[in-house]
């Protein structure tokens, strides 16, 4: 169980090898990668090529909060190891933006949980993406399809 | 008090943080944002956008109609759009 | 898109790293993991320690099966790319057994799709498990959830 | 026709793959279990757990009620355990 917010880019292997070390209970690790896209659909039909992408954050409180998300995670399902990686900075077309990786005994928690981890990210961990597009610089607009993913996880 | 600005609320402010003493009658954060928008145009520019900034007082998410009595930081930001 | 049936192990980062290279519209990866535990639990109560398992497959038709249900995955979802590579033969508790990939433009299609196969890949495709125990070799009953699980995609 | 077992119903008729020759009268797959069950003791025990196994003609899954005719390779195994 850790989260790490940093410059630098990660190995995806490694970490997944790092989170299972010397735990044969587990049965199942799901990770999802983000990666920067070339390409952004603004409102479905205007389409930016992307040259690059800054990630702004809000040190100290973005860390906390995705150590939040990652603890709800924890007492929704049983997992029995979870990292959440996410880079800030300039970023370009395919590189990587953020690690989630969530293990457990059986594949239906880690593939909840490693859902729940990036649904709730996007929209409660404070992040702002501008991108550098032909046009200039544009900050990212908060999707409705993220709001509707984030919404689906909560409890009644 | 401490005001601070993310993203394009910091690139319309034109500042990233700032120091200010609202007077007695600024009660909620709606309040603060009114008087905060009086300060110069770029913080009129920064807060004309009224419903697509969140606000937090000591890194807490609040609503606008919080009471900021007592509040040492408050921060003014976009949607998130991390991930 | 590609299946691979082997007995050596396979590498997470660079499995995924190729996955995506040269193709700056994936905007998501997910992967799924399986990895043999060293506690099997049978019909809920009784748990076995597993000291090593062998997979037995079909040789020609597990392959076929397994490119079927990668080709379904394909027409269900807008995918840019996918992997399943599946070991036979004996392992031990914390190798890997299985890799599945899968690579889109937006998260919804790679997890749902990544779900779908290994949902898919437990049920469809032929592959048998004997477990090593202290009271000897068991092979390993289908489980009712997997049933489920798989049942889930089934189309109207 | 060639008869393919996998698993332990490999292990229980003692044999991964025989070439037989049915009689006329099997028809279905269901006749050819009943007739290859009474090859050896050991053929009666691989097909004892009547419910629990599939078959596949020229490799394609079929039901115990599909005809044999024309077929070149019968196979018996256990559900899938994969993954």
């Amino acid at each position: 169980m850790a989260v790490r917010l940093q410059r630098e880019d990660f190995d995806v292997g490694a970490e997944t090898e790092a989170l299972v070390r010397g735990n044969p209970r587990i049965g199942a690790i799901v990770s999802f990668v983000g990666l920067v896209r070339d390409l952004h659909v603004r409102e479905g039909y205007h389409r930016d090529a992307v040259k690059a992408m800054t990630l702004e954050h809000w040190p100290g409180v973005t860390e906390k909060a995705l150590a939040d998300i990652e603890a709800e995670a924890h007492r929704r399902w049983l997992l029995d190891a979870s990292l959440i990686v996410h880079r800030y900075g300039r970023l370009e077309p395919g590189e990587r933006i953020v690690l989630v990786l969530a293990a457990s005994p059986h594949r239906d928690a880690a593939f909840d949980a490693c859902r729940f981890l990036i649904d709730w990210l996007k929209t409660k961990a404070p992040f702002w993406k501008l991108e550098e597009t032909p046009a200039g610089d544009a900050w990212v607009a908060a999707h409705a399809a993220d709001d509707a993913a984030a919404r689906k996880w909560e409890k009644d | 008090m401490k005001i601070k600005y993310f993203a394009w609320m910091r690139q319309k402010a034109g500042v990233a943080e700032e120091d200010v003493t609202p007077p007695d009658d600024v009660r909620t954060v709606q309040d603060l944002i009114d008087w905060l928008a009086r300060r110069s145009p770029r913080h009129a520019e920064a807060f004309s956008e009224a419903k697509v900034f969140g606000a937090a007082i000591d890194q807490q998410v609040v609503k606008l109609d919080a009471p900021v009595a007592g509040a040492r930081e408050v921060a003014f930001f976009p949607p998130f759009t991390g991930g």
